[in-house]
């Protein structure tokens, strides 16, 4: 019974750590500030919880399991809300994504040969 | 590094690095401070600091040859002092040998806490405890001295004209942010007493719940504005609340005077010393957790305060 | 209560502090810290007495024994020093309601009142300790209250020196930290008893060598030594009078404590004066300092710039005494701190009741100053001579010790760099006379009247105390001696 | 009455200091503070008279206040040459007054309250040096005489009082800490005690070098004697008025100065030990040096106090050369020189101040003819340049017939031929302005007009002073024996 | 040798690069981060004085033996609330620098200072 659950926490863990890097290698890669923190959003999110869910299995009994717990259920509901102050600040400062310069510039070349 | 934010942001990072590496060393207790007070609370005052003074930092014309001078003459003394220091982890350091083995092996049956810091900082060296309260407690007033702003009778009438102009606009900027923080604010505090009363036995104490206990009323001053929060948590009574821990940890310590014993002696506290102990501890971690919360509450309000008296002034 | 006066003397200040939240009237606040001031002062006598009957005191913190837990330990070097800040501390808040009226707005009167209490605590606390960690600590206790407190003078310029303060304070508390975790490091103690006992078998290690180094330049920056001094000038000048009249007598004095404390009862006399060669550094240090300092306060246009620059060249003095490094020489360092705080003391308190008349303390205000104010003026007039060394006061004494210690020691030529340091003196003091009594009053300045009762009750009580312990040094010379043989280990 | 003489001592020191009070006391009212002066010094020259007698009768008489320092304590006992010093500004003291009464009320001088304080506190202090059993209590009175005739000296309160005071101060102040206190610190050391013993109280193993360094630091330290370098002080204090330099020049200061000179050398070095110290002879030429390069500059000084001034640096010369020819003719020369000195010049002062306040004329080539208006001054001061001159009607040629005798036992004859030449240097500087003032030509006649006699309270101090000058030729018996009881001490057995 | 002390040698180069900014940045924000920043290596300094290899946190709990120092865990504590009041009294300072002088640059205060007095 403890080797199916160290082998799932084990991959949970796995999982968990290659999204981390995933996230790390976005934030360094993207080009500009939105496409990052969307980078950060996935680590946040689901790098943690998958980590969490591993801790949990590696010793299911006990009092850790509901500390993990309340510390995944805490992260869900912060993370999201972190990352959404994050954005808005970035909009309330008018840092537009770069997606719609590429756009714009396009009509304004067609519009005005 | 021209932008002060990008600055400040670091430094929080650093003090969140310095926090993990105190957990990589065993240091739980202390990486616990670090974390909230390093990387939180001194981030949080430079960023307010710095929304008074100006983000951007002129650059400095002349190369500081004689600072780097100072500074390579005081490094390399130290690193000729580190060359016959004992190696780093080994059982065997002057260290280990002297004075710890007795906190480690008797401060169950003298104390009786399993977490030796705790027991240390409380009963062994009580009195660095108090001296450190006390100096956050200078802190506080040092602040208020500095910065506190003249409430003039008019001020509570514009406060509350504030609130309901304030609050709508307010309103749909944070709308997420307000509702989630309004859901979060009641566990932050349940954490925080959580954390101030389980520092016998896992990492935690006074200082990190008070520090906690703050933040959340940080957190509702800043979504909710100033003047709401003003209006929540009264400046003076505040003040008077950091007082009362101080007095409290100092009370403890005169109780054990008055019976008899000496100074911040808890054994005489109640009939068996290491409850004694115990009621000690608690006692004074709730002192420390008083002052700590309170005067970070005030450092918090004087700047932001102040920020809003230079608005005042500037309309 | 007796067997508690120890922990008393810091305890009854440090808890009055955050007591005065609760008093509302600012008279009220006042009377209360003096009280407390006056009670702390109390307890130093008691203490005094204690030691000289019965030699050292300890004092377990807790109820641990002493590597474990934090103790007292009040030795004649101690109680001599928690005797001369509690005095001078008591004098000066007498003096301290009418003058913080003209200088400090309404609202702060209590917070100037609690930051006081706690930097008197801070340092009675670092004297009575025998913990050096307990050292740092009280010691950061004095310098943020220190720094507020100067924060709170008229001037802006006053924010930048207390800036600048906060700058060189810190590193200097760090380094002492950096020196005490060293230590800690090397013999795993931080009682200073258990380290003296502990450190001659590490002695020879490097770690121990830097340990020393950075304890003492930490130390020297709070001191305010010769090269390190250049936050002083500006802090005691445009800080509120009556800080730098309390300051000016106390804050040096601790470091120079702590300097001794350090060198002669934690390191031990032998390792001290061999590891580095402190004697000559100290010795040089001291006349460069006796003489640059002096040369600044001759040309300087601003009377509290002018003294602050003459306690750079007193704690020359005292260094040099220091350097000698003989029984003679450390007892004339003593006598020289009793006698500076006194002296200091009364120049800085007259100087409050002129800036309290005229509200500037520029040399050029000065005009007339000889007929219009005449008891203050009077007052500077024989604090400068105490501060020359004429007999019959207390300058005196202290420079008879201090060239009787050089002249034993067989440094004559120092002896002689001293007496010209002296001479100095004389300039700059004169300076301020001859502004006072030849130069007839500036224009719109003949309404000024003699300065008000409550400043020069306490100003003249300093003065007189000038006088009677030029007289009668029973108290002072008996006291430093005990202490500097008990610190050579020499049976008193 | 039956104060015993202990208490006398200590009251004499007290008293004048105590005199202050009443002074300030009645400082409203002229007559009355005068009155308290006056009655204060006769008090006082009544006490220092009986002091006198039981000196003769052979008492000791000595008295400790307290303990300063541990091993110094301030105490007081009366020997032969503390007693001439005593009795000479005693009796001079209350001359000054009655002078000063009319000097200062006929010029108008405002504070007057101020002048008669420190004055006091002045005679309090000249007291408690004559008095004084060790260094240490000297040491203390020599400070505290300096900062009480500062205002004195800077008694006008104008431009060039102040600088006058600033060089006064200066000098004395910065020569006292530095070389003075250096000195004093150095016997302490040296000889572990202070205390003024006959005979020198270095015991004889003490190295020479040593000793003679101290010599030269106390020569140099007390500046008050006006040896050459440090002689610029006195003529900077002529600023003051005429009865403040008349107290500078005859009563206290200078004479402090020199009889701090000759207690050092007799009671701290000992004659013998002075002998034999290496730097003696570089000392006695410099005193010689100050002695004629003082008459020199005397000669060329158009204002009549500058003139005193410099005439009384060349005559403290001859008491430190008395003091230092180290042979008990040289003590007794120089002691009786104070005396003789400090009549001469007191009427000199006098005679000066009187010009000054009734013909208000301080240039000497402004003074000829001034005989005819002012018949008694012009005399008087004839009779006391004799007296500095050493002329044998007045007391003066005894000092010098000491000096001459002393410089001949030693076989100094430099010493001789300078003391010769100052006093023809005298002769030249001094008795022109009487000679001038009676038998000048015609056309002086019309400058005198409306001149008329200095006021009464002056002119009576002005005769007192002068009979004394010729008193001190006939009779100067208590003034000898005085001087001879400081020679016989043991330290010159092989004086005559 | 070389990593018995390696540690130390890591805390010795950010106490030198703290200890560098405060000496010579003239922005008075700047210095208080680099005085926070000599401060924490110091506090790294003492953990690291105080690890066991193999020993776990101080806290006791059956089983474990070997336990790190807790002294200097007590003793940091203090040292970080002493570094969090001295950044906060400078940054209030800091603050009322700007309002009096308009400006934290250490230069422009400097001049300020000259024409003034």
């Amino acid at each position: 019974m403890d080797t199916l659950l160290n082998i799932s926490s084990a991959l949970f863990l796995l999982i968990g750590s290659f999204l981390c890097v995933s996230g790390g290698v976005g934030i360094l890669r993207f080009p500009d500030f939105y496409t990052r923190m969307h980078a950060v959003g996935v680590t946040e999110t689901l790098a943690t919880a998958m980590i969490l869910i591993g801790l949990m299995l590696q010793n299911p009994d006990g009092l850790v399991v509901v500390k993990l717990m309340i510390i995944l259920l805490m992260t869900l509901f912060i993370s999201p809300t972190a990352s959404h102050a994050l954005a808005s600040a970035a909009v309330h400062n008018n840092l537009m994504p770069e997606l719609d310069k590429k756009e714009d510039n396009e009509k304004e070349t067609s519009s005005n040969p | 590094m021209k932008d002060l934010f990008a600055v400040i942001m670091l430094s929080g990072i650093y003090g969140l690095l310095s926090a993990s590496f105190f957990v990589a060393m065993d240091a739980v207790d202390v990486a616990f401070t670090e974390a909230s007070v390093g990387a939180g609370i001194s981030t949080l005052l430079m960023l307010v600091a710095i929304t008074m003074t100006g983000r951007s930092e002129n650059p400095t014309r002349h190369k500081p040859v004689l600072a780097l001078a100072v500074v390579i003459v005081t490094g390399s003394l130290l690193i000729y002092g580190t060359l016959d220091m004992p190696y780093f982890g080994l059982a065997q350091d002057p260290v280990h040998l002297h004075v710890a083995p007795r906190y480690i092996n008797d401060s169950m049956q003298e104390v009786g806490v399993p977490n030796i810091v705790t027991s240390v900082l409380a009963s062994y060296r009580a009195f660095d405890t108090l001296g450190e309260v006390v100096v956050i407690f200078t802190a506080g007033m040092g602040v208020l001295a500095l910065l506190s702003v003249v409430r003039r009778p008019g001020d509570v009438a514009r406060d509350i004209a504030k609130i309901n102009s304030l609050n709508k606009s307010m309103h749909e900027e944070h709308l997420i942010l307000r509702i989630v923080v309004k859901i979060l604010i009641p566990f932050i505090l349940l954490f925080a007493l959580y954390v101030q009363f389980h520092g016998d036995y896992g990492p935690g104490g006074g200082f990190q719940a008070g520090v906690i206990f703050a933040a959340a009323i940080i957190l509702y001053a800043m979504l909710f504005g100033m003047s709401t929060a003003r209006r929540v948590i009264n400046q003076s009574f505040i003040q008077l609340f950091a007082a009362i821990g101080v007095l409290l940890y100092g009370s403890v310590g005169v109780i054990s005077l008055l019976n008899g014993k000496n100074f911040l002696d808890y054994s005489v506290l109640s009939a068996d010393p290491v409850a004694g102990q115990h009621l000690g501890i608690l006692l004074i971690e709730l002192g420390v957790g008083f002052t700590v919360a309170s005067v970070m509450v005030i450092i918090f309000f004087n700047f932001a305060g102040r920020k809003n008296d230079q608005q005042n002034n500037r309309e | 209560m007796l067997a508690h006066l120890p922990i008393l003397q810091v305890i009854v200040p440090l808890m009055a502090a955050p007591l005065c939240l609760f008093l509302t009237r600012s008279r009220l606040v006042w009377l209360f810290a003096l009280i407390v001031s006056g009670l702390a002062f109390l307890i130093s006598s008691l203490l005094l007495q204690q030691v000289m009957a019965s030699g050292t005191i300890i004092y377990e913190l807790g109820g641990w024994d002493a590597p474990w837990g934090i103790e007292y330990r009040i030795d004649q070097l101690n109680a001599f020093l928690l005797l001369i800040i509690s005095a001078v501390s008591t004098v000066v808040l007498l003096a301290a309601h009418t003058s913080i009226k003209q200088e400090i707005p309404a609202d702060r009167h209590t917070l100037f009142y609690i930051l006081y209490l706690l930097s008197l605590a801070g340092m009675l606390g670092i004297v009575a300790t025998g913990d050096a960690f307990n050292v740092f600590v009280f010691l950061e206790i004095t310098s943020l209250s220190a720094y507020a407190l100067i924060a709170l003078g008229k001037d802006r310029r006053a924010l930048w020196a207390s800036y600048q303060y906060l700058i060189m304070g810190t590193i200097g508390a760090t380094f002492i930290l950096i020196g005490i975790g060293l230590m800690y490091q090397m013999t795993g103690t931080l009682n200073m008893y258990d380290l003296s006992q502990r450190l001659p078998e590490v002695a020879h290690t490097r770690t121990v060598f830097t340990a020393f180094a950075f304890v003492i330049v930490g130390v020297c920056l709070k001191l305010a030594l010769f090269p390190l001094h250049l936050w002083l000038p500006n802090a005691y000048a445009y800080a509120p009078s009556i800080v730098t009249a309390f300051f000016a007598a106390t804050a040096t004095k601790v470091a120079v404590y702590l300097l001794i404390r350090f060198t002669f009862s934690v390191f031990g006399l032998s390792f001290s004066f061999t590891a580095l060669p402190l004697q000559m550094l100290f010795m040089v240090l001291g006349l460069l300092g006796i003489f640059a300092a002096s040369f600044a306060a001759i040309y300087q246009k601003n009377v509290k710039h002018l003294f602050a620059y003459s306690s750079i060249a007193q704690i020359g003095y005292m260094i040099v005494g220091f350097s000698v490094s003989t029984t003679a020489g450390l007892m004339a360092t003593l006598l020289h701190m009793f006698n500076h705080a006194l002296m200091k003391g009364a120049l800085f308190l007259a100087l409050a009741a002129v800036v309290y008349r005229i509200g500037s303390a520029q040399l050029s205000q000065f005009n007339g100053l000889g007929r219009q104010m005449p008891y203050t003026m009077a007052a500077i007039v024989i604090g400068g001579l105490s501060l020359i060394g004429v007999p019959l006061t207390v300058g005196f004494v202290s420079k008879w010790y201090l060239v009787l210690a050089t002249i034993e020691n067989g440094w004559w030529p120092v002896a002689v760099l001293i007496l010209l340091g002296s001479l100095l003196a004389i300039v700059y003091v004169w300076r301020i006379v001859e502004a006072a009594y030849f130069k007839p009053p500036l224009a719109g300045r003949e309404s000024i009247k003699e300065a008000p009762l409550s400043l020069l009750i306490p100003t003249w009580t300093l003065v007189i105390a000038n006088i009677y312990f030029g007289i009668d040094t029973r108290l002072s010379v008996q006291v430093a001696q005990s202490a500097a043989q008990s610190l050579f280990g020499v049976s008193p | 009455m039956s104060i015993s003489l202990e208490t006398m001592l200590q009251l004499s020191i007290i008293m004048p200091v105590l005199a202050v009070v009443g002074i300030v006391a009645t400082g409203r009212k002229p007559d009355l503070r005068e009155g308290v002066t006056i009655s204060t010094s006769l008090v006082l020259l009544y006490f220092v008279i009986q002091l006198y007698q039981g000196l003769k009768q052979g008492e000791s008489i000595s008295v400790h206040w307290w303990e300063i320092l541990p091993g110094l304590q301030v105490s007081f006992n009366i020997e032969p040459l503390g007693m001439i010093f005593a009795l000479i500004a005693s009796f001079l003291w209350l001359i000054t007054t009655i002078y000063a009464i009319g000097y200062m009320r006929s010029h108008e001088e405002k504070n007057q309250t101020r002048f008669y304080a420190c004055f006091a506190i002045a005679i309090g202090c000249v007291m408690g040096i004559a008095f004084a059993a060790n260094l240490f209590t000297l040491f203390i009175f020599y400070e505290v005489l300096t900062l009480s005739t500062y205002p004195l000296v800077t008694h006008a309160g104008t431009k060039e009082a102040k600088r006058g005071g600033r060089i006064y101060l200066g000098i004395l102040l910065s020569t006292s800490i530095v070389f003075f206190l250096f000195a004093i610190v150095s016997t302490w050391f040296v000889a572990g005690t202070l205390d003024f013993t006959p005979g020198g109280v270095f015991d004889s193993s003490v190295n020479l070098t040593v000793a003679g360094a101290i010599l030269v630091l106390f020569i140099f330290g007390i500046g008050k004697a006006a040896i050459m370098p440090f002689h610029r002080w006195l003529p900077a204090a002529m600023v003051a008025p005429t009865p403040v330099s008349a107290l500078l020049h005859a009563v206290a200061v200078v004479k402090a100065g020199v009889f701090t000179v000759l207690k050092v050398c007799v009671l701290i070095f000992g004659v013998d030990l002075l002998a034999v110290l290496p730097t003696t002879q570089f000392l006695l030429y410099l005193a010689g040096a100050s002695v004629l390069l003082a008459s020199l500059v005397a000669m060329r000084q158009d204002n009549l106090k500058a003139r005193l001034a410099y005439s009384t640096v060349s005559q403290l010369g001859y008491v430190t050369i008395g003091a230092l020819l180290a042979t008990s003719s040289g003590v007794i020369g120089s002691s009786m020189h104070i005396g003789m000195h400090a009549f001469g010049k007191i009427t000199l002062f006098f005679c000066a101040g009187a010009i000054l306040v009734a013909a208000h004329k301080s240039k000497i080539s402004e003074m000829r003819g001034i005989g005819l208006q002012m018949p008694i001054t012009m005399a008087a001061f004839f009779i006391a340049s004799l007296s500095i001159i050493g002329v044998p009607p007045t007391g003066g040629t005894w000092s010098k017939w000491f000096l001459l005798m002393g410089s001949m036992e030693t076989e100094q004859w430099t010493i001789m031929i300078i003391l010769m030449l100052s006093s023809l240097l005298n002769i030249a500087y001094l008795l022109p302005i009487p000679l001038r003032a009676f038998f000048s030509g015609k056309e002086t006649a019309f400058a005198g007009a409306g001149i008329k006699e200095a006021p009464l309270p002056s002119l009576i101090a002005l005769c007192i002073t002068t009979v004394g000058c010729v008193i001190l030729f006939v009779y100067p018996q208590p003034l000898y024996e005085l001087a001879t009881a400081i020679a016989a001490t043991p330290g010159l057995a092989h004086g005559e | 040798m070389l990593m018995g002390l390696y540690n130390y040698w890591i805390v010795v180069v950010l106490m030198m690069v703290g200890f560098y900014i405060v000496i010579a940045h003239g922005n008075l924000i700047k210095k208080i981060v680099g005085l926070s920043i000599f401060q924490t290596s110091v506090f790294i300094f003492y953990i690291s004085m105080a690890k066991v290899d193999g020993g776990t946190a101080p806290i006791l709990a059956e089983g474990i033996s070997q336990y790190s120092n807790p002294l200097p865990h007590v003793l940091i504590l203090t040292a970080i609330v002493v570094g969090i009041a001295t950044t906060a009294l400078g940054l209030a300072l800091a603050v009322r620098i700007k309002e009096a002088y308009g400006s934290i640059e250490e230069e422009e205060i400097q001049k300020k200072d000259n024409l003034d007095c």
